[in-house]
């Protein structure tokens, strides 16, 4: 009898569990919430497909993707990128210094949670603060040198799992926090929310364009898009978003971009790297 | 508030305020004071328009040129346009959480 | 500088199939910069494979075709280890060219 | 911003003559033999029928033997991957025709003996349009036409 009723009282808390839960983050409930939301979307879409943006939601794209993928245009940048991590500062030192296994396959491992800091600390970002460091002016955050280094990096990485961390820092916590409420918080005169078009309409076109989904988003950075004839960097996918719905967009690395991609790449822990991406 | 609602309320706010008479330049500097501090407000919320500083550049463009009536139309637009971007950063700050995967 | 051209030769046998893929801007002569000023032209023209001393491929473009242009073909023969000549020229009078070993 | 910014040009430019747009082709050695000249005169025709007569001087029938393959909507008319594959024999040349570009001739490839009649390549289309590609073979010409759907138009459109 006693049994029973206790029995009973875990079932009801147990039920009452995802009510209480509402106002107490949980990353990791909500990445399993976010990665079961578009597994059960897209039962056709191979999990780890999600990382190739619009072509794992289009058969006509996928075969335009493949045949792009045979020699993509993204290969320069990382060739460029290759060249400049082997090419040492003024004062000698290089970008391997500033990064954990001289930063080759490590990309899986950012944003990342500088503690000392309290922030937010993406590879764009860190990268310029190893040039700062060493006494080097820093790079445009949108595209040239800066994609190019972030494709040589993510391309060492390829297949490699995300692996982002929320070390128990209530920080860190609020950091993602925010990261989360501004992917789905409506901005601009189009009163679009990055979820908008990432979430509800993933594989639907707008402007003539197939919407990919948020899933795995990140894993495909820098990428580049025939629509801008070249290369961008995280900084320049979000800034272009922004400025879509009709909302100016933030500084490049401001705390609201940052959070936001610590958020993006959190609940897609797990899936590969499939960086650098090439994009309509 | 969906995003026609919003570009209603703009197009109202508009229609009900044109200009009688031909517009001075004391007029121009108020409206444009006037947006310029929703504006501002928009800016503290993080969430500027794109189409409010376009209204605002377009008004100052007009002004400069002496034809203070359409500087005048651009100057409230862009206020409007503002106060909407307001609107929707004030309401979003409870109302993102209806669209949260969970 | 790297070359401006990346090329993948592979031998399978019967056939060598090669890639190239291009770094060039191929402007059209259309398009208007930042300041709403046309780009003018300017894109390859020419483009050249050589194996052996003979031509195998030879490409004439305008400038529709896309920008880092890429092109693939085939020709029967060619051995793993040879080397093939690839060269451009374009409207401006510039060049590049490089060899590749087939794979 | 346009969307069509050009990369880091490192190109070295061979002279002075870099203003005259096609001045310096002639003399260029590694293009020496004559039936290789740059077929100027049709990549500036606008309409494919006129440009189709400039590079051959004559036209093109239909063939079934001629396989065009394009996408049915093109991601993005900047790059829109093209190719052509054909059972035709004694092919001297294949050529790439965008019917709606400001100039319809796009790409034409010399295919001497011993080369594989096929080609595969990456072309920019302003609008949604036919694509007609044209194989030489036996001194007879053979076409083969899709039309291609293009949303966005290529390169800054």
């Amino acid at each position: 009898m006693v049994k029973a009723f206790s029995l009973a009282s875990i079932l009801a808390l147990a039920l009452l569990a995802p009510a209480l839960a509402d106002d107490k983050p949980d990353p990791a409930a909500d990445q399993k919430a976010f990665q079961e939301f578009f597994v059960k979307k897209f039962p056709k879409v191979k999990y780890d497909d999600f990382v190739n943006g619009p072509y794992s939601m289009d058969e006509g794209l996928h075969k335009q993707w493949e045949e792009k993928e045979q020699f993509p245009p993204y290969e320069f940048a990382v060739e460029t990128g290759k060249e400049m991590f082997s090419t040492p500062f003024k004062n000698g030192k290089t970008y391997a210094d500033c990064f954990p296994n001289k930063g080759i396959g490590i990309r899986q491992n950012y944003p990342t949670f500088d503690e000392k800091e309290g922030k937010v600390i993406t590879l764009e970002l860190a990268l310029n603060r190893c040039r700062e460091a060493n006494g080097e002016a820093p790079y445009n955050y949108l595209k040239d040198e800066m994609a190019s280094l972030t494709a040589y990096m993510a391309f060492t990485s390829r297949d490699k799992k995300m692996d982002i961390k929320i070390p128990s820092d209530p920080r860190a916590l609020e950091a993602y926090e925010n990261g989360k409420r501004y992917f789905y918080t409506r901005r601009g005169q189009l009163n679009f929310s990055c979820a908008t078009c990432h979430v509800q309409s993933p594989g639907e076109r707008i402007r003539s364009e197939v919407l990919a989904p948020a899933l795995g988003i990140m894993n495909a950075m820098p990428i580049y898009r025939s629509e801008w004839s070249g290369m961008g960097t995280t900084s320049r996918r979000l800034a272009t978003c922004n400025s879509q719905t009709r909302a100016v967009p933030l500084e490049p690395q401001s705390d609201e971009y940052r959070d936001v991609e610590y958020f993006l790449s959190y609940v897609a822990n797990g899936l590969p790297i499939s960086g650098p991406g090439a994009r309509p | 508030m969906s995003a026609r609602n919003i570009v209603l309320a703009t197009v109202l706010v508009m229609t009900g305020t044109l200009p009688a008479r031909a517009a001075s330049e004391a007029d121009f500097k108020a409206a444009y004071a006037a947006a310029e501090a929703a504006e501002k407000q928009a800016d503290q919320l993080r969430n500027k328009w794109i189409t409010t500083e376009t209204e605002l550049a377009t008004a100052k463009k007009a002004a400069a040129a002496g034809d203070f009536d359409a500087a005048i139309a651009a100057a409230r637009e862009a206020e409007a346009l503002a106060n909407a971007s307001i609107y929707q950063a004030t309401s979003e700050k409870t109302r993102w959480k209806d669209m949260e995967i969970r | 500088m790297a070359s401006t051209i990346r090329v993948r030769a592979t031998n399978n046998g019967d056939t060598t199939e090669v890639q190239a893929l291009i770094q060039h801007p191929m402007d059209s002569g259309f398009i208007k910069d930042a300041k709403g000023e046309l780009i003018p032209a300017h894109f390859i023209q020419q483009l050249t494979f050589e194996y052996n001393g003979k031509t195998v491929f030879l490409a004439d473009w305008g400038p529709a075709v896309s920008k880092d242009p890429y092109v693939k073909f085939a020709f029967k023969g060619g051995a793993k280890g040879d080397e093939l000549k690839i060269s451009w020229v374009d409207n401006k009078g510039a060049t590049d060219s490089t060899t590749a070993k087939i794979a | 911003m346009s969307t069509c910014q050009s990369p880091t040009r490192r190109l070295i430019l061979q002279g002075a003559g870099s203003v005259a747009l096609f001045g310096t082709l002639s003399i260029t050695p590694a293009l020496a033999a004559a039936n290789d000249k740059y077929p100027e005169d049709a990549f500036k025709q606008k309409s494919d029928a006129d440009a189709i007569k400039a590079l051959y001087g004559k036209t093109a029938e239909a063939s079934d033997k001629v396989k065009l393959d394009a996408p049915e909507i093109a991601e993005n008319g900047a790059v829109v991957p093209i190719a052509v594959t054909t059972t035709l024999a004694d092919v001297t040349s294949i050529s790439f025709f965008v019917s709606e570009n400001p100039n319809a001739l796009a790409a034409s490839y010399v295919i001497p003996a011993g080369t594989v009649p096929a080609v595969a390549n990456r072309l920019k289309m302003a609008k949604t349009c036919n694509v007609i590609a044209i194989v030489e073979s036996g001194g007879k010409l053979y076409s083969a036409t899709k039309e291609v759907k293009v949303t966005v138009g290529g390169c800054g459109g």
